[in-house]
């Protein structure tokens, strides 16, 4: 296996189903021969001619002209810079592609997939900053994908980009640049299938995306003091991989759920109603959310640490359950 | 107009008779409470869908709105499986899970009515931006409403269609209301079409209720976007007959303006054109007229036979396999 | 007390308040002349010239504009035909009403109210009868209100225009004819505060806009059976009353949260993950949501009473507690 | 020009060195790894914000964009309070919460710096109400980028703004670029102004490296829009001379074009025009320089010298009591 940089994995995806499919194509910002504002697509403009396109800041037309182009037979995989700016463009999404197979009573595909950064930690404040990820959840017709490690990352958009329906591909800007071992060639990660990133019995931790290597690190501190944590990495957050969650509960019997999102009505709380209406007599302990605070993300790097979940507050989530 | 044939002119009369009396049993069939949902008519702007849609195949897209029977009979949507989709029946277009706003055909090139207002002109690029990546010489009409030009989703659709020099002819059918918003309260120009200039392509207005019109200019506008000169805008002007959406009375509506324009009448215009022009005689359109009308009736017997979808199935489709 | 209707009682509020406050406006697709699509403005044309603007259909520049006239010191009340229409003007709702206030350091105010129908069982099909309140929630800095009665659409209409920032006001297509007894004048319900519709000791069913009503006729029915049910209507999701959930589930040890929306991270979801997090103890059964499938809202009127929740669901959920 | 003082040359020559001088110190500071977040650089543009705000007062309103720090300086921004948002200290204007790009004062006028290209413009339009409502005589400016006029708020907001008739001025700045993207290749016109027909408002375009004719040009579109004369649009044709945030080389410009851009310098052409009118000596410029490079320095002194917010109030300021 070849090492390879979170970014790169993606890439690397991205030129692979290229490469397998003359329909899949590239569309966003700034992502021909600039490569991307954070670099993703970086040399597929020249690699894939006429495939890479750059296109005026309408993010509107970004997402609209995707469910156009891939009812009519294409594979899109457009980049919206930030995730924050999806606000922009959550019609084209969530009453359009989400919706237009079911509405059109099964006579339509839109095979898309919409690229984009969420993200805190980088002081780029509130409008630059965000996880938004329980929206794409609570729109049934689109499938939402948060990698957590270059392979995963890789495999993932393999599948993304060969599934039938819209996806939301969710990177982090936090992971960009850790590197990991890739597998080359094709490879692929069916979606809906959680990892278990470190197997444990005393606890679950369920967590996605940057979170779980926040949470991968407070296991390590926590093993030291004698808990010894499992570690279930979503990946996949629809569809989601409930028998996974529900199993760990039913070893462990305690969960912790984290989520860098904001805590009111984030997916966190999601799985914890999920645990509680399917798995309550699994459980011995409450369900402790550990979220970011309900605020908008600070400026101030000291200001957007205490915002952000971290180790330390997972350690003592988790211990308030024993 | 000396380009448009005799057969093609009775063509036209068949199509724009076939959408008016599918909305004229509509009207009846929604005041008699036999149908669910929202229903917007195109009664009076018939010409438009028929001039444009007569020089589209299967392999061309259009995007359609809130208001698209027109559109789809034009783009050649079966009256009985539409009217079927109105008595939310499974034998409708959309199995009865979309209804009047939603009734598409990926199969004919129809990417769907649409709740949204100015939600289809993206699309339209997206789809038009296929037929280029796949070069197979189809082009994407969009059709949307004067008060559909405000949206931004106008702006970026068009621009975008633009700059990537995309086949896709924007046709705007300003019937002067935005529901009850008259055009001057809604925008400050007169012709919808000069906000062509903001994005360097041409644009025209003309009568949307001359079908021989509509046809010549779309024909021009879609043979440019077919050998790759990019994109138009085409401004037609009409009216809408009817209400909003049945139950609305239009009382906004000037009532000599409505007077004035139901003399426009595209359909009576066409009648006239070929009695003038010696096409029909009065006997042979009545015979069409008559004709037409079974097959409406038909398309009611159809929808009204078929069965409810099952509620089984209510999960399926969400996703595809 | 006055006997009006819901939409009444909404003008109601609006009035009152454009009478105490000249600063206060209305503006909207067809709220003028013609009185909102659904007629709750009927009559404010005539009544406040020049206080209530037709607009054309840009959805972004209602909702932006509104940002910047409240920042200038007006207090805009602004009409969204369908709630549905949102996803058109997220942005300017979650990056700049919602945030405006905090990124500038606390120096701004943004008192604005976005009123809005939501709602199923009217056959208007996918993109006309949505309930996406949880999008809302998930944004700190806005304030989301949902009155299931006309004495609460008055008096929360009052509270979310004297506000001083942005309120999501979301009112339910299914209620706009209903009638009720409603006081005349100045009528003020503070914001984030639950109302108990039932009083019981069974379980608490939690509920908020035209599921209340549900909710209720199923406790009607239970009580029938021997089930004492106490119905919580939330009003206002966000600030949460959770004293008064907790208080209640102290109580009964049960609860079931009925939501109108897909269930995938509805608000029901955050209801179950705050009491499995801080009243875990006070339960003796697992929490259970009732929700409308994941699915896009069908057409067909079967297909819709399939999808939407409705008092024997909640009655069945109620009895699986038992 | 005729209409341009000495005084307000000179007082432009000031302006527009602030910002200069503020801009070359975030580079620095940027550059040593001393400023959090992200720096968009107004250096080649400071006429644009200079020559517009002139002719407003606290009273006005305006809203700005990620590349902000221009336009607050000349609506009339403390560098000090400037800086120390920078430095995300809680001296600074948003008490270290807003950065760079959500600098604000609206007891200035100051609606923010935004982060969303965009989305100052229907905001604008918002305030410009509230100008109209009010009846208080105040007007808006909306500054907005070339490839920020691609975006519907663009079009939403201006048609709304011709629509009701409402004091405000759209400024584009035209630096012919959106990050990467030459104009050339995001939209299909040369001139933005070319946009204001679809909105039946006025529009041109000016050299928007000459202070004076940004001044003279927005002057006479303020003073319609305060009598009631509705909006405009006016179109800068400038540069920007970093690349679009620090960090980017900006290796997309064209070499050639970048140094002749340089010598058209909006600092120097006023430099030049001074002496020509004998309005300033060298020896002036110069003093003028360094005492505003006192000021600039004593205001990364008062942010460096700031504390930090505390983070005990992070959830203050969320909700308005
Ligand atoms: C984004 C959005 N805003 C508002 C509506 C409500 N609405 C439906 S049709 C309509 C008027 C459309 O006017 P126009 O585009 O001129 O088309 P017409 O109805 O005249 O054919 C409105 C406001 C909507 N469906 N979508
Ligand atoms: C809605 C949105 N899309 C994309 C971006 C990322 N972005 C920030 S600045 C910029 C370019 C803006 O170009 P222009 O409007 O010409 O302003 P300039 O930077 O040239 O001053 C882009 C694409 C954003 N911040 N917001
Ligand atoms: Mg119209
Ligand atoms: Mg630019």
């Amino acid at each position: 296996m070849k090492k390879m940089t979170y970014a790169e994995a993606i890439r690397d995806g991205m030129r692979v189903e290229m490469q397998r499919d003359a329909n899949v194509y590239i569309a966003g910002e700034d992502v021909g021969k600039f490569g991307g504002c954070f670099g993703v697509t970086a040399g597929l403009f020249d690699e894939f001619p006429g495939r890479v396109l750059d296109t005026p800041i309408s993010e509107t037309a970004i997402v609209g002209h995707a469910v156009g182009a891939a009812a009519a037979g294409l594979r899109p995989v457009v980049e919206i810079m930030f995730i924050d700016f999806m606000g922009v463009c959550m019609d084209e999404l969530f009453n359009q592609a989400a919706k237009m197979r079911y509405m059109f009573g099964g006579k339509a595909k839109v095979p898309m997939v919409v690229r984009t950064p969420c993200g805190g930690g980088m002081t780029a404040s509130a409008q630059h900053s965000q996880c938004i990820e329980a929206w794409f959840t609570h729109i049934p017709g689109i499938k939402t994908i948060m990698p957590s490690t270059p392979a995963d990352a890789k495999g993932l958009m393999a599948a993304a980009i060969r599934d039938d329906n819209p996806v939301m591909y969710i990177e982090h800007k936090q992971l960009l640049a850790m590197s990991g071992e890739v597998p080359e060639g094709e490879y692929v990660i069916p979606l809906g299938k959680a990892d278990i990133k470190r197997a444990g019995s005393d606890v679950t931790i369920v967590a996605w995306s940057w979170m779980v290597h926040k949470a991968l690190a407070a296991a390590e501190q926590l093993a030291k003091e004698g808990i010894n944590a499992e570690v279930v990495d979503l990946r996949t957050l629809v569809p989601l991989d409930k028998e996974c969650i529900l199993q760990s509960v039913a070893k462990t019997n305690r969960l912790v759920v984290v989520n860098e999102a904001v805590r009111t009505s984030g997916f966190a709380g999601e799985i914890a109603a999920i645990v509680v209406e399917e798995g309550f007599d699994l459980l011995d302990a409450p369900i402790v959310r550990v979220t970011a605070l309900d605020i908008p993300v600070p400026f101030n790097a000291k200001l957007e640490a205490v915002y952000l979940p971290n180790e330390t507050k997972i350690i003592a989530a988790v211990k308030s359950l024993f | 107009m000396s380009d448009v044939t005799k057969e093609q002119l009775l063509d036209f009369y068949k199509t724009m008779l076939t959408i008016r009396k599918f909305e004229d049993k509509a009207a009846e069939l929604f005041a008699a409470g036999r149908l669910p949902g929202f229903v917007h008519l195109y009664s009076g702007e018939e010409a438009v869908a028929t001039g444009v849609c007569a020089s589209l195949t299967n392999k061309d897209y259009i995007t359609s709105t809130h208001r698209g029977h027109g559109h789809l009979i034009a783009k050649g949507g079966q009256v009985d499986k539409m009217m079927a989709e109105l008595f939310a029946k499974v034998t409708g277009y959309c199995k009865g899970r979309g209804g009047s706003m939603h009734i598409a055909d990926v199969d004919l090139g129809i990417l769907g009515a649409n709740g949204i207002v100015g939600a289809g002109q993206p699309i339209a690029v997206g789809a038009a931006f296929a037929n280029q990546y796949l070069k197979n010489d189809a082009v994407s009409v969009c059709f949307f409403g004067d008060a559909a030009s405000n949206r931004g989703t106008f702006h970026e659709a068009l621009n975008l269609a633009s700059v990537w020099k995309l086949p896709v002819i924007f046709v705007c059918e300003n019937n002067r209301f935005g529901i009850s918003m008259n055009q001057k309260d809604h925008m400050n120009i007169v012709d919808v079409s000069q906000r062509a200039i903001s994005y360097g392509i041409p644009g025209v207005t003309i009568d949307g209720n001359d079908v021989a019109a509509v046809y010549e200019t779309a024909k021009d506008a879609i043979s440019r976007a077919r050998k790759g000169e990019g994109p138009s805008l085409i401004e037609c002007k009409t009216w809408r007959h009817y209400g909003h959406f049945q139950g609305d009375a239009g009382l906004y509506k000037d009532v000599q303006e409505q007077e004035e324009w139901l003399k426009k009448d595209p359909i009576l215009k066409l009648e006239e054109k070929l009695k003038v022009l010696n096409f029909a005689k009065d006997t042979e359109l009545k015979e069409i007229r008559q004709q037409i009308q079974g097959q409406i009736d038909a398309a009611v017997a159809f929808a009204e036979n078929s069965p409810e979808p099952s509620t089984e199935d209510v999960l399926a489709d969400v996703y595809a396999p």
